[in-house]
C-alpha cells in the first residue's frame, strides 16, 4: 500500500482550507518558524514554536490530527535514536558525569545536547509541517518560477512529482500481483530466501520498465498536444491573506520576545 | 466539395514488416459523428495518428479543407489547431497534477492571453461535464474523471476535428453516459467527431458513419450497412450489433439502431399478438419501461 | 537515512548548503544544456526521479521479518552520471521532506552532500575503477550500490558528529558512536542493495 | 453445506475515510460464475482483494471451505494455493521475458519440481487457448494475448477459485471471445470463477449469480433478478441489461438473457404476425442469422 503512504500529507495539502492562499505567505510562515526554532534559545523557544506549529497545522488549517501523527512517526523515531546516540558519551567519562558504567557515561552536557537536539528536531519537523500540510507540491513549483529558477528544471520537478503517483499505482499492482502468485511467500529454506530475492529483482525490473514505457508513452501524448519546447501553464490564481501575514509576524515576534526575555 | 478532413491513398507502416495501412481513403465531412472500427492492432491508432499529423505517412497524402497538410513544423502547428487526438490513456497524456493547469496547457501554446486561456479552460471543463473538478489534483480523480479532464485538454484548442481512442473504454455504464452526453454537446457546438471503438453497439447508435479498418484498408459507410455486412465483420473481427443481430434472427427487414428502434419495430407485431392471444395483458416488469431512456451496451 | 529538520545547527545547515551548492548548480546547468538538445529527456529524468523515490516504498527480502528499503542512488550514478544525480537527488530530497516528512528543509544541503553528491561519486568511481581494472561488471554494479550506500551512511554520521561532539571523545567519538547506531540497519542495507543491483542487472538483461 | 469462499460481515476501507466495504456478506458456492457488478470505485477491486488474502479487512471474516482464513504468513500461503486474483493490466503482472517462463512463476515459488512445473505451465497454456505462445516473448504479444497469459499465471496454480478484475475490458470482439473460451474450458475443469465487470450484457448471458456493489455493501442473486431491478441497477450506476430492457419495454413476461434468448421469446409473436401479414417472406438480410450463435455485447 505504498500509494497510501505517499497520499496522506498530499491529500491533506490538496484538501487544505489554505490551498488557494498565496505559496509565498505559507512559505514565509513556514520558514519563519523553522529559523526560530534553529535560532532562538532553545529554551522555550523550541516549545513554542512546536505549540505555534501546531496550533496553525491543526487549529487553523484544520488539518486532522491523525494525519499530522502519522507523518511525524518516522521523524520522531530518528531523533530518538539520535537523541539517545547523543546521550551516552563514550571514552574516559567526563568529571561531571551524573553516571558511568565501563566506557559510557551521562553527564550534564551530553544531556543537553540530547535534549537539544530532540527539541530543534521536533519543533523544526513541525514547523516544515505548516508548508507541507497545506501546499501541494506543484504550488510549490509554479511558485518557483518568480525566482527565475530555469523552467526545464521545474518542469523535471512537476513531471517528477506527476509520474509519481502514476507510477505508485504501477508498483502498487506489481507487488500485489506477485503476492498472488506467492511471490513474497515462496516455499523453500528459510522461507524461500533465494528466490524471494529473485522475485524482488524482478518486481524492481518490472517496475523499471513500465516505468520506462509509461515515460515513452508520456512523451508521445505531450507530443500529440503539441508539445515542442516547454510546458508552460496558466498560473493559479491566489488570494492574499493579510491576517495570514499579520498572524506570522505577531507569533513570530512573541515567541522571540518570550524566548529572549525567559532566556536571560 | 470537399470534406473537412481526409486521407487519400494513404500508406503507413514501418520497414520490412507488412503495411499497417495500405492505399486508405478516408472522408470526414463537417460536422459528421464518424466511429473508427476494427481488431486490437489493425490500424485503428495509425490512422488516427496519422490524420492527427503526429505520424508521418509514408505515402499518400493527409488533406484538410481540400488542402494536404504541411509537415513541418509550422504546418503541423497549423493543423494541431484545427485536428486534435485524444489518447486511450489519461495517463499518457495528463502531465500537470494540477486539473486547471494541465487544460490550459493547449492555449497557452497557442500564446493567448491569460483571460482568454482562462475563458477556454473554463468552457473546455463545462462541456465535458467536469466544472467540479478544476480544482482538484489529477492523482485524486477517478479513470473516467481523469478521461474526461485528458479531453478537455483537446477541447480548448476548439478544434474543428476531435478524434479519441476509446473514450469510453474502461468506464462504468454512468460513465459511459456522460461521455456521450459530452460528446453530444460537442457536436453541437459544431464540432466533428472521429472515435475509435472495440463497442459495436455503440457505434451502431452513436456514429452518422462507420469505418472499419480490415485488412490494411478502410471500409466507409453508414452504420446499419456495413455492420450488417456479416462477411466483413466477421473478417474484422468484430460482431455484429445486437440490435441488426436481433432484427436478422427474426427476419425483420428494419435495421434498428438501438433499443427505441428496435422496440418501434417489434412493438406492432407484438401488439397484434397480444390483442389475439391477451398474453401481455400483465407483464411483470411493466413498470420498467422508463429504462427504455437508457442506454443499452 | 536522513538528517532530520532542525537537527543541526544554523552555522552547519549553511556550511553544507554552500558545499552542496556547487554541484547542484553544476548538475543542474548540465540537465538543461541536455534538455535543450532533446525535450523529451525531460521525461526520462523524471522518470528516474520518480523512481528512486518509489524505491524506497520497497522492502527487501531478509531472513527475519524486519525490513530495509534501497536507496538507488549508486544505480542513478551509472546510468545518468554523478552530476545529474546530484540535481535528481535534489529533487527527491525535497519530496521526501514535503511528502513523507523524511529529512527536512534546512538539513536539505547536508542530505544533499550525502546523498546526491558523495554517494553518486563514490558509486560511479568505484564502478569506473572496476571497469578499468576488468572486473567483471556483476562486480561493478554490486560495489556501485553498495558503496553510494555505504559512503552516504558515513558521511551522514560525521554531519551529525561535527554537529554533536561528544563531551568526553569530541567529533570522532561523537561518529563512531552514530556510526555504530546506524550500521545494524545501514550496513545489511548497503549488502542487500549491492545484491539487488546484481540481480537486477541480470534481469534486465535477459528481457 | 458451507460455500466454498465467503465473506462474513466484511468491513474494509482507510481510517477517517467512509468505509469501501461496510459489512458485506458474500457467498461462492463450488463450480458457480458470479459476475462481480459495480460503478468504477465501488468497492469491487476491494472486496476481489480481501476475498483473495491480499488486503487484510478491518473488520468481518473470509472464510474459505467454512473457516476463517489465517492473515498469517503461512495461512495465506495455504490460500493463494486455493483462491487466485488476475488484474486488470495485464502488464502489471507479467515479470518475465518470455510466456513460459512467466507462467511458471506461481508454480516456482510453490516450490514444486522442474518436470511438474513445467506439466502446470503446460496445461495452464492449454486451457487459456494459449499453447501457441509458449515460445513467444512477453512484449511481442497482443494486449488479448497478454491478458490470457497473465490469466494463465493464475491458473498454473490449479486454484479452486479464480477471480478476474475485467478479463474483458479493451478487448476486441474477438478477444472477448476467446476469453470467454477459455472461461468456460475452466469451468468445465471445475474451477470456481469470479469476474468483475462493466459489462451488464456479459453478466447476464455468462453467470450463475451476480453480486452488484452498491453504496458499500453487496447483493447478490440471480443475474435476470438483480438486474431487472431498475432501481438497483441505477442506483449502482449500472444499465439494464438490452434483453431485459427489450423484453420490459415490450411487456415481455420472459426474461432472456442472450440473443438467443431473446430471439426464442419473440419468434412465436411475430410468427403469427408475418403469417397474418407476410411481411417477413422477403426480408434482406436474412441469410445473417448465423450471426445468431455469436456473442452480442
Amino acid at each position: 500500500m505504498s500509494g497510501l503512504h505517499i497520499g496522506a500529507l498530499d491529500d491533506a495539502a490538496w484538501g487544505s482550507p489554505w490551498r488557494r492562499r498565496r505559496v509565498g505567505e505559507k512559505v514565509a510562515c513556514s520558514m519563519g518558524l523553522v529559523l526560530t526554532a534553529l535560532l532562538a534559545p532553545t529554551w522555550p523557544g523550541t516549545l513554542l514554536v512546536a505549540v505555534a506549529a501546531i496550533a496553525l497545522i491543526v487549529g487553523a488549517a484544520r488539518i486532522r490530527p491523525r494525519v499530522l501523527l502519522a507523518a511525524m512517526s518516522a521523524p520522531i523515531v530518528f531523533l530518538i535514536l539520535g537523541a539517545i546516540s547523543v546521550l551516552f558519551s563514550v571514552g574516559t567519562a567526563p568529571a561531571d558525569a551524573w553516571w558511568h558504567a565501563a566506557f559510557l557515561s551521562v553527564g550534564p552536557t551530553s544531556v543537553a545536547q540530547a535534549a537539544r537536539l530532540f527539541a530543534h528536531g521536533l519543533s523544526g519537523t513541525l514547523a516544515v509541517m505548516v508548508l507541507a500540510t497545506t501546499t501541494p507540491m506543484v504550488d510549490l513549483l509554479t511558485w518557483l518560477r518568480r525566482f527565475r529558477v530555469p523552467d526545464p528544471l521545474l518542469e523535471i520537478a512537476s513531471l517528477t512529482y506527476r509520474l509519481l503517483f502514476v507510477l505508485a499505482e504501477t508498483t502498487a499492482n506489481v507487488l500485489a500481483a506477485q503476492r498472488c502468485r506467492l511471490g513474497d511467500n515462496p516455499v523453500g529454506r528459510w522461507n524461500g530466501l533465494s528466490r524471494r530475492w529473485h522475485n524482488t529483482a524482478a518486481a524492481v525490473g518490472a517496475i523499471g520498465l513500465r516505468a520506462w514505457d509509461r515515460s515513452s508513452r508520456l512523451t508521445e501524448g505531450l507530443a500529440h498536444r503539441g508539445f515542442e519546447t516547454s510546458l508552460v501553464t496558466l498560473p493559479v490564481p491566489r488570494v492574499a491573506s493579510p491576517r495570514l501575514i499579520t498572524a506570522t509576524v505577531v507569533v513570530l515576534a512573541a515567541i522571540w520576545s518570550i524566548s529572549l526575555v525567559v532566556a536571560r | 466539395m470537399s470534406a473537412l478532413l481526409a486521407a487519400h491513398d494513404l500508406v503507413a507502416g514501418f520497414p520490412d514488416r507488412p503495411r499497417v495501412l495500405d492505399t486508405v481513403n478516408l472522408a470526414i465531412g463537417r460536422g459528421t459523428r464518424l466511429a473508427l472500427l476494427g481488431a486490437n492492432g489493425s490500424g485503428k491508432t495509425t490512422l488516427l495518428s496519422c490524420l492527427a499529423g503526429s505520424l508521418k505517412p509514408t505515402g499518400g497524402a493527409v488533406e484538410r479543407d481540400g488542402a494536404p497538410i504541411d509537415w513541418g513544423r509550422k504546418g503541423l502547428r497549423e493543423h494541431r489547431r484545427h485536428v486534435q487526438m485524444v489518447l486511450q490513456d489519461p495517463d499518457d497524456q495528463l502531465f500537470s497534477a494540477d486539473v486547471s493547469q494541465d487544460v490550459s496547457f493547449g492555449p497557452m501554446n497557442l500564446g493567448l492571453e491569460p483571460d482568454e486561456v482562462h475563458a477556454r479552460v473554463r468552457e473546455a471543463l463545462t462541456l465535458l461535464g467536469a466544472d467540479h473538478l478544476a480544482e482538484r489534483a489529477t492523482h485524486q480523480l477517478s479513470y473516467g474523471e481523469r478521461k474526461r479532464v485528458a479531453t478537455a485538454g483537446a477541447v480548448a484548442m476548439r478544434p474543428d476535428v476531435l478524434m479519441l481512442d476509446e473514450p469510453t473504454a474502461g468506464l462504468d455504464p454512468l460513465g459511459v453516459h456522460q461521455m456521450r452526453d459530452a460528446l453530444d454537446r460537442l457536436t453541437d457546438a459544431g464540432t466533428t467527431i472521429v472515435m475509435a471503438t472495440h463497442d459495436v453497439a455503440l457505434a451502431l447508435d452513436w456514429a452518422d458513419e462507420v469505418a472499419i479498418v480490415c485488412d490494411a484498408t478502410v471500409h466507409q459507410g453508414a452504420p446499419e450497412a456495413l455492420l450488417s455486412d456479416a462477411d466483413l465483420v466477421a473478417r474484422s473481427h468484430l460482431d455484429t450489433p445486437w440490435p441488426l443481430a436481433l432484427a436478422a434472427a427474426l427476419g425483420l427487414s428494419a435495421r434498428p439502431r438501438n433499443l427505441d428502434e428496435a422496440v418501434a419495430a417489434l412493438a406492432p407485431a407484438l401488439g397484434e399478438f397480444a390483442a389475439t392471444h391477451d398474453a401481455a395483458a400483465s407483464v411483470p416488469g411493466s413498470d420498467d419501461t422508463t429504462n427504455t431512456d437508457e442506454e443499452t451496451r | 537515512m536522513h538528517i532530520a529538520e532542525g537537527v543541526l545547527p544554523p552555522v552547519q545547515c549553511a556550511i553544507w548548503f554552500a558545499a552542496a551548492a556547487p554541484f547542484v548548480v553544476h548538475g543542474a546547468v548540465q540537465v538543461v544544456k541536455q534538455i535543450k538538445h532533446h525535450p523529451e529527456n525531460r521525461l526520462l529524468l523524471a522518470t528516474a526521479g520518480a523512481c528512486t523515490f518509489l524505491l524506497s516504498s520497497i522492502k527487501l527480502p531478509s531472513v527475519t521479518g524486519s525490513s530495509s528499503h534501497p536507496t538507488g542512488t549508486g544505480v542513478g550514478a551509472v546510468l545518468f552520471k554523478p552530476p545529474v544525480m546530484a540535481f535528481m537527488g535534489l529533487i527527491v530530497l525535497i519530496f521526501q521532506a514535503l511528502l513523507l516528512a523524511h529529512g527536512g528543509i534546512t538539513t536539505l544541503g547536508a542530505n544533499t552532500f550525502s546523498m546526491a553528491i558523495v554517494g553518486p561519486w563514490v558509486g560511479y568511481g568505484a564502478y569506473v575503477l572496476n571497469k578499468k581494472l576488468g572486473g567483471p561488471l556483476a562486480l561493478g554494479i554490486f560495489l556501485a550500490m553498495f558503496l553510494s550506500d555505504l559512503s552516504t551512511y558515513c558521511v551522514t554520521s560525521f554531519q551529525l558528529a561535527f554537529a554533536y561532539p561528544d563531551p568526553s571523545s569530541g567529533v570522532l567519538g561523537a561518529a563512531e558512536k552514530f556510526l555504530g547506531i546506524f550500521a545494524i540497519s545501514q550496513i545489511p542495507l548497503s549488502v542487500a542493495e549491492g545484491i539487488l543491483g546484481i540481480l537486477l542487472f541480470r534481469f534486465l538483461f535477459k528481457v
